[in-house]
């Protein structure tokens, strides 16, 4: 027996954007078991725990499933993680937190049981500049970018990584802070309007999204300059917003595209069978697929685990050795029967972070979903690296953690 | 009155010094109001003195200014010879000056033994240090002030119901619970404000004993306001009469039983 | 009769303002302190530490705190989860400033800082009373928060915002740091918590608690008195945030281990602790405990039973969750508006009467 | 003109128009405290309950759907009609009332005489109860509330002011749902304080607020006016719950707008209908010019959650009863 | 005006009601009481003996304060009125001025008055009418009809709770304790205007006082209340004439009026008591 926990919210001010991840991520997870039976024969049993996105009832979650066996902790929420990641270097659980979370984690010589692929803020924030890169030509100079970010230490996070970029690239960098929860941001965007950047890009969640762009089409700010991470790129951000909010551009990890052959087998095994976690009305959506890549990713590492340890009931020491030997092909997504759909990367001991590959994505109205504008776009790793390096260390050494791989 | 300022014996043998409190050309003004308008009347060192006054005449407002909680427009307030400058009613109370209220004011949500003992604040010297560790010197000091506060509580004879929240005793019960809070303070000037309001005779007669009692054993100095004038009568040496913030009368109770301005504005007929 | 009083004569007024008069209760007390010290911490695990026990303990803190402010000197706050944030990050800067201290010195250094802090915003209270100033707490919960997240040298610069305790030990065991014990965790909880608990009785007791209590039910009649009310509030803002600041530090160095500001200290911890003592019962002590412990269990009661017995899904259960903790206080309030502090009271007055009915 | 000065008063525009939401939500508040001394926390889970309510009946969901199918196991969700926007608020506004009845019959009606605290904990617990029935109800994702509000800037405005800065200004930027929602405040207010001064139940209604015992005892029927001002209390919620609802999509999120509202409550004058506007208009402006002056180029920004507590706080000071409060009576 | 020797109806019977508060606390032991129909009935007695809590079984006010009625019966006019809601028992035409005022402070004093009319329906011409009807019994509360109740002195407001339940017209008004703290020449007045409704209007009073002088002297019927029970009752002129009475209600013995300053000489006991 496989024991997957799902600490879920689908209460609280971020249900909108728990409930769809967290269904795909069942979802798979019980196709693998209908379709399958299991993962090298072995059943999956699912617990999900509901967290409200609220730490400490992340921890209770923790703490009560993690004496059942459970394999891998995705705790969706940058607060909990950082709960767990002691909790978990301590009780020898992996922890997935996939483009969340703590970013230095993507040095597996100090974070040993923390993976953080495919990609992570930094990355996010670097695509995104490389994007508008190659949007002008191959120069940012003399541009303006605002950034629209959540006060709170997730939109915190690009900070670093966009001042170190518009060292190299010559862009000016502007911040506005919106806190929690941001219903209002009156004041922001009348800054923004009056400061004419050229580009907004945004670190939302939550309610903060839709209001910004709500906002950004009040004033008329092109939505095509507007571009957010992708934690602000559901449907659901946008929606609200009806038509003006066609344009909006955001980041992903990965890639959205409905016609996947795994979605059909979902809606027969799954939906269709009655055995889905949620109404079956999200399959496809943006945070539905990322939940099932997080799940998909998630399956492949438990194979991986069984053959280096040649056992199908793996124990979550054995889950590490699995996530850190993960190797993701374009024919292993081929297999999963969702081409495409994520960067094709490898984990190794000295890097937890995946590609660092994200893809800018564009809001159609009419159509009524994201499409794709590029493909996998890489970030600069040479200013990212060492950013994890020194934050990485820099933790290794408060912790009294002796980096290295063995 | 000025000149009456010797100290005299009363005939039932109490000691009467010179002025304690002498308040002089009292204004007080609410916006438009002019509850007290330039009052002057002092009281002496252990008599008995009583204020009455139609409703609204300001009489309540004359105790409040005596204690602090409003500060007069115009006039001084004379303590124990001294000027008094302008002070909040916790400092007052610290000079010695306790009172009960007429709407009354006790601390509901504690027990009799907790509002009496509050009165002995001024007395409980422990800081906050030694209190939070209790054993010792705040133990020591809550000892001491409880035995005094058991003795007011014998002599208002509340014994039975010192545990009881406050809540939920009976008005008269309550009148003679904010007496004991204020007695235990050991007060040299009490101000009582209608201390006999809403009672039967046998409580009157009660406070009475309580009020004649304090005033003899202890040579409290007591101000008084009351409506009832048999009360008043019996137990005042000298009476204040107020009407419509002005004052229309002073003097023993005779006099003023007798002072037809009085009369028509209060009395209504004269009693006896 | 069941539970007696009679018979129990108190001899001095000493024994007589004892905390638990009558002898049964002290019994009691005490079978309750030998089980805490002595008994759950052979049973106790990380599930039962780090869900339930750790927590209502650091609640209770909290709670004990919040009520001296509120339940004694009736001076409602809504500012709980800014002056436990105050006690998490002065609790952290003297973790990493001076490593070599012991922590317990810590969190009681980071007790007084929020006791400094809480008195600075008590200020207003001298003016500003009942509702109008539970919403002016409100400023110090926003502004402490927003301090906290702003001004990167209280987290030291890390990249993250996010605030880590380094381990710790004391008396040799290690109590804070991912490797702590379930017992550890939860025995220095229990002492300070058991410290708080003495301390806060002691002054609610005497003349500090008296003072409070004066100005909570009538502060102009106890101002005429000669309470300064100044003082009176000004100690028991001091007092109060001083528990809370040690709830704060507890609560992040111990419990969680890693806090960002916004998240675990924002204004739900505020009212979660206004929750505990009025549904515990205000100005009382146990009625702290009770509420800290109902509100702790609650909510995993609730989802034991209902997404493990009955095998709901999640997102139903959470919300009926939150349609019971909500119904749930209402019934408590209807049924006993002076919260479990009360209804045991109550009980014990029947108890005493027992058979008769009056 | 200097465009700075003109940006200024964009900004004061616009923190107007922002004030004028946050009154619209600080009024039931007012409503329910002024008539029955309840700090009634539930406001906001009010607005967002009828916001869901409004366009649940709007999409013709079925109530409870997720529930019902989670127990017996069916798939319904949509009765399949479209409810008309004014006919949905209609129906609303009388679920609001019925909701109205049943917060008094059930909760309020048993605390008669409690204290302030006593009752203002029952309104957070009727927080928690009513967004547990409401996520139940409707659904947790985010809905989109349609009722053919306008949105978006002002170009009319806009166009005919951008002469007055030159090259550099566009002209002044106002949120046509913000005119809206102002004219809807306005209305709304004059249309209260006619009721509470010159009604026989407006009367009554203070009565009830200044003694319970002694509205009583005068045979006013305390279930009937508190069911009453729950019943306006809904009503301003359903009508704030549309205005910030088109802003925000109808979220969980929507209940926290009470949050804004209690500053402005404290400036207003917890008791008073215009205090409520006047206050929201103070804050509405204060914070937004305090971002635009000193907070943003200073701070950091993001300071206007709690500039406007702290502008509340000071304000207070020196006037402890809010600008329009009732003047606290102290007298022994 | 009702002769206290004729029998009349009883307009308000309570039988034998015993009142609990908090569950816990039982404060009436058994009271009855038959009111008759125009009279003015006294309800004597010391401190919490139980006269508050009367009234507000009467009226229906107890609900409010955590008491409750666990035994025996309330009848008006011969209906069983207990289970009602006070607005019901005021439309029926019993109303009650509560011990210690409770004003309406924020209100001005013509709208506390006002607030007395909510229960009628019979149009505006016919409140106005009414209030000119309190401001011409209460002169001083028409000087001051614009202040805030709150500021008004004690006596103000007592003539404020008296008017104010005479605007919804009551058949019976349960007066409690109107006396206290008002100076010597308004008991008289409020007295005399109780007296002259009585006379004028045939209103029934059902008054709880201390000042059991005063009280008697106006009143038809007496009740003593101690503890919770009902020690004594009959017309008042027997009661005046009762020594016991005189003794502890009324402060005279043989030789007249005794001095408050003899009080301190003797303590006596209450007989019933003994
Ligand atoms: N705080 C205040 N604000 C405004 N007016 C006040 C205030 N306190 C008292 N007054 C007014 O001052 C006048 C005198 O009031 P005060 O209470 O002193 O009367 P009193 O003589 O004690 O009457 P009573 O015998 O009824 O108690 C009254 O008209 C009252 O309305
Ligand atoms: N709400 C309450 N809760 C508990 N006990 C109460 C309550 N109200 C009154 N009592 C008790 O009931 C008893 C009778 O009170 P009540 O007020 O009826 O007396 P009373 O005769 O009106 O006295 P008074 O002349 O002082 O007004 C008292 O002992 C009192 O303590
Ligand atoms: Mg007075
Ligand atoms: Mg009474």
């Amino acid at each position: 027996e496989l024991v997957i926990p799902d600490l879920s919210y689908r209460t609280g001010p971020y249900a909108a954007g728990g409930i769809p991840f967290s269904d795909g991520y069942q979802d798979y997870f019980t196709l693998l078991n209908e379709r399958d039976g299991g993962i090298g024969g072995e059943p999956i049993r699912l617990i999900e725990c509901e967290t409200g996105y609220n730490t400490e009832k992340g921890v209770e979650c923790y703490e009560s499933t993690k004496g059942e066996g459970a394999l891998v902790y995705q705790p969706l929420s940058t607060g909990i993680t950082y709960q767990l990641i002691p909790k978990t270097e301590a009780d020898g659980i992996p922890l997935h937190t996939m483009g969340y979370g703590r970013t230095s984690a993507a040095n597996g010589a100090v974070f040993r049981n923390v993976f953080n692929y495919p990609a992570n803020y930094w990355d996010g924030a670097s695509v995104i500049v490389n994007y508008l890169l190659e949007e002008n030509g191959g120069s940012l100079e003399g541009k303006s970018i605002a950034l629209l970010y959540h006060n709170s230490a997730y939109g915190k996070e690009p900070i670093r990584t966009l001042e170190a970029l518009s060292e190299i690239h010559g862009y000016d960098l502007s911040q506005l802070a919106v806190d929690h929860p941001g219903q209002e941001q009156k004041s922001q965007w009348l800054q923004i309007r009056r400061e004419r950047p050229d580009y907004v890009v945004m670190w939302g969640w939550g309610v903060m999204n839709q209001v910004a762009v709500q906002e950004a089409a009040n004033i008329g700010f092109p939505m095509e300059n507007f571009i957010g991470n992708w934690w602000a790129g559901a449907e659901h951000d946008v929606t609200p917003a009806g038509a003006a909010a066609d344009g909006y551009k955001s980041l992903n990890m990965n890639r959205i595209n409905p016609d996947l052959p795994v979605f059909d087998d979902i809606r027969e095994h799954v939906v269709d069978a009655g055995m889905a976690a949620g109404d079956g009305s999200n399959v496809g959506s943006v945070l539905y697929t990322r939940g099932m890549y997080a799940a998909m990713l998630a399956a492949e590492a438990i194979e991986t685990a069984q053959e280096i340890h040649g056992v199908s009931a793996i124990t979550p020491a054995m889950m590490r050795d699995g996530m850190e030997a993960l190797e993701v092909t374009e024919a292993t997504m081929e297999e999963w029967g969702a081409p495409g759909v994520g960067p094709a990367f490898e984990v190794t001991c000295a890097d937890h972070g995946g590609s660092g590959m994200g893809i800018i994505q564009q809001w159609d109205a009419e159509a009524g979903q994201f499409v794709a504008l590029t493909d996998y776009i890489e970030s600069d790793s040479s200013v990212i690296d060492p950013l994890v390096e020194e934050d990485s260390m820099a933790y290794a050494a408060e912790n009294g953690v002796e980096p290295g791989c063995n | 009155m000025k000149d009456t300022v010797d100290p005299y014996v009363t005939e039932d043998g109490r000691q009467i010094g010179g002025v304690l409190m002498e308040m002089k050309n009292i204004t007080l003004r609410f916006g438009g109001v002019v509850a007290i308008k330039d009052i002057s009347f002092d009281i002496r060192e252990g008599e008995v003195r009583a204020i009455i006054g139609p409703n609204g005449a300001g009489k309540s407002s004359m105790l409040n200014v005596i204690s602090g909680f409003y500060n007069p427009q115009e006039g001084e307030v004379f303590y124990k010879g001294e000027k008094r400058p302008p002070m909040r009613p916790y400092q007052v109370a610290r000079l010695g000056i306790a009172r009960t209220f007429q709407n009354i004011a006790l601390f509901d949500g504690m027990s009799v033994l907790d509002n009496i003992m509050t009165g002995r604040l001024n007395h409980m010297k422990a800081g906050m240090w030694k209190q939070a560790i209790w054993k010792g010197a705040a133990e020591r000091e809550e000892t001491e002030n409880r035995e005094a506060v058991e003795k007011v509580i014998d002599f208002l004879e509340i014994q039975a119901i010192r545990k009881t929240p406050v809540g939920r005793l009976p008005y008269g019960l309550k009148k003679r619970v904010e007496l004991a809070r204020a007695l235990s303070a050991e007060p040299s000037l009490l101000l009582l404000d209608e201390p006999m309001a809403g009672m039967n005779v046998e409580e009157k007669e009660d406070m009475s004993r309580f009020i004649l009692d304090v005033n003899d054993e202890f040579g409290t100095t007591i101000a008084l306001i009351e409506h009832d004038m048999g009360v008043v009568m019996d137990l005042s040496d000298r009476v204040v009469v107020m009407d419509y913030g002005k004052k229309i009368g002073d003097g023993t109770p005779d006099e003023v039983r007798n002072n037809q301005e009085v009369i028509d504005a209060y009395l209504g007929v004269s009693h006896d | 009769m069941l539970y007696r009083e009679a018979g129990d004569f108190k001899t001095s007024y000493q024994d007589d303002s004892q905390t638990f008069p009558i002898k049964f209760d002290r019994y009691r007390y005490y079978a309750v302190l030998a089980i805490a010290f002595g008994v759950i911490p052979f049973l106790i695990n990380d599930y039962w530490a780090s869900s339930i026990l750790v927590p209502f303990l650091i609640y209770s803190i909290a709670a004990i705190g919040l009520n001296i402010l509120t339940g004694y000197c009736g001076q409602v706050s809504l500012g709980t989860g800014g002056f436990m944030a105050v006690g998490a990050y002065a609790c952290y800067k003297l973790m990493t400033a001076f490593p070599d201290v012991s922590i317990a010195i810590h969190v009681v250094l980071a007790g007084g800082i929020t006791a400094l802090v809480g008195m600075a915003f008590g200020l207003p209270s001298l003016r500003i009373k009942g509702f109008y100033l539970a919403v002016a707490t409100l400023a110090a919960q926003f502004f402490l928060v927003w301090l906290f997240n702003k001004v990167s040298w209280f987290y030291n610069y890390s990249a993250s915002g996010q605030i880590t305790a380094p381990d710790r030990f004391v008396l040799g065991y290690q109590v804070t740091g991912a490797e702590t014990t379930a017992v550890a965790k939860y025995m220095i909880c229990l002492v300070f918590l058991t410290v708080c608990a003495v301390i806060a009785r002691n002054l609610t007791r005497g003349t500090l608690g008296r003072t409070w209590m004066s100005i909570r039910d009538m502060d102009i009649a106890a101002e005429i008195i000669g309470v300064n009310p100044l003082k009176a509030k000004l100690t028991a803002f001091g007092w109060s945030s001083f528990f809370i600041g040690i709830a704060g530090a507890l609560f992040f160095a111990v419990y969680l281990g890693a806090v960002e500001v916004g998240e675990a200290f924002g204004i739900q911890k505020s009212f979660l602790v206004l929750f505990m003592i009025i549904i515990g019962g205000l100005g009382s002590i146990f009625g702290s405990f009770a509420g800290a412990a109902f509100m702790v269990l609650l909510p995993v009661v609730l989802k034991v039973i209902g997404v493990d017995l009955f095998g709901f899904p999640t997102d139903i259960v959470a919300h009926f969750q939150l349609v019971i903790v909500g119904g749930l206080i209402i019934l408590f309030l209807v049924a006993e508006p002076h919260g479990l502090a009360q209804l045991w009271r109550v009980a014990k007055e029947k108890l005493r009467l027992w058979p008769f009915p009056y | 003109m200097p465009t700075e000065f003109l940006y200024g008063v964009e900004v004061v525009l616009n923190g107007l128009m922002a004030g004028v939401l946050y009154a619209l939500v600080a009024l039931g508040f007012v409503l329910i405290f002024k008539a029955s001394g309840i700090f009634n926390y539930a406001q906001g889970v009010l607005a967002l309950f009828a916001a869901l309510t409004l366009v649940g009946i709007m999409e013709g969901q079925v109530p409870f759907a997720h529930l019902i199918n989670a127990i017996f196991g069916t798939e319904i969700h949509h009765f399949g009609w479209h409810v008309p926007a004014v006919l949905a608020i209609l129906l609303t506004a009388a679920v609001m009332v019925l909701l109205a009845w049943c917060v008094h019959n059930f909760v309020f009606r048993h605390l008669v005489g409690q204290e302030p605290i006593i009752l203002f904990m029952a309104t957070i617990g009727l927080a928690y109860f009513l967004e547990g029935v409401g996520d139940l109800m409707w659904g947790s994702d985010i809905k989109t509330l349609d009722v053919g509000l306008p949105q978006g800037a002002s170009f009319w405005l806009e166009e005919n002011t951008a002469f007055l800065g030159g090259e550099d200004f566009y002209g002044f930027f106002i949120d046509k749902l913000d005119m809206v929602a102002t004219l809807v405040a306005a209305l709304l207010v004059i249309a209260l304080v006619l009721f509470s001064q010159y009604t026989k139940q407006g009367r009554a209604m203070r009565a009830v607020a200044d003694d319970h015992q002694a509205a009583l005892s005068v045979g006013i029927s305390l279930n009937f006016i508190w069911v009453l001002v729950w019943s306006l209390a809904g009503f301003v919620a359903l009508v704030a719950g549309i205005m910030w609802g088109a802003k925000s999509g109808v979220q969980f999120s929507l209940s926290l707008i009470a949050l804004k509202a209690l500053p402005v409550l404290m400036l207003g004058g917890f008791t008073s209908i215009p205090g409520a506007i006047v206050g929201g208009l103070i804050i509405g402006v204060g914070e937004k010019l305090f971002e635009f002056l000193i907070g943003a180029p200073y701070l950091g920004g993001a300071t206007e959650n709690w500039f406007a507590y702290v502008l509340a706080l000071i304000f207070l000071v020196f006037r402890p009863q809010g600008l329009f409060g009732e003047k606290i009576i102290e007298r022994v | 005006m009702l002769d206290a020797t004729t029998e009349t109806d009883t307009v308000l019977e309570v039988n034998n009601i015993e009142v609990i508060y908090n569950h816990v606390i039982l404060v009436l032991k058994g009271v009855s009481l038959s009111v008759p129909k125009g009279g003015i009935t006294a309800l004597l007695g010391g401190n919490g003996a139980g006269k508050t809590t009367t009234l507000k079984a009467v009226s229906n006010l107890l609900h409010s304060e955590r008491g409750e009625v666990t035994k025996g019966n309330i009848r008006y006019n011969g209906e069983r009125i207990q289970d009602l809601g006070p607005e019901e028992v005021v439309k029926r035409g019993v109303i009650q001025v509560m011990e210690g005022r409770h004003c309406f402070e924020h209100l001005t004093v013509e709208e506390n008055l006002l607030t007395g009319a909510y229960t009628r329906g019979d149009g505006r011409g016919a409140v106005s009418a009414d209030l000119e009807m309190v401001y011409d019994y209460f002169p001083r509360l028409k000087e001051r009809r614009g202040s805030q109740a709150g500021y008004t002195s004690g006596g103000e407001q007592q003539m404020v709770a008296i008017g104010r339940a005479l605007m919804s017209r009551p058949e019976t008004i349960l007066l409690d304790e109107p006396s206290m703290g008002l100076a010597p020449q308004l008991v008289e007045q409020i007295f005399g205007i109780v007296k002259r409704l009585n006379e004028e209007q045939g209103v029934t009073f059902l008054l709880a006082e201390q000042n059991t002088n005063v009280a008697l002297r106006f009143a038809h019927k007496g009740y003593i209340l101690e503890n919770g029970r009902v020690v004594m009752d009959g017309p008042a002129k027997d009661l005046l004439e009762n020594p016991d009475v005189k003794e502890f209600y009324l402060g005279v013995s043989e030789e007249g009026r005794r001095s408050f300053r003899d009080v301190r000489s003797y303590r006596r006991r209450k007989r019933w008591l003994a």
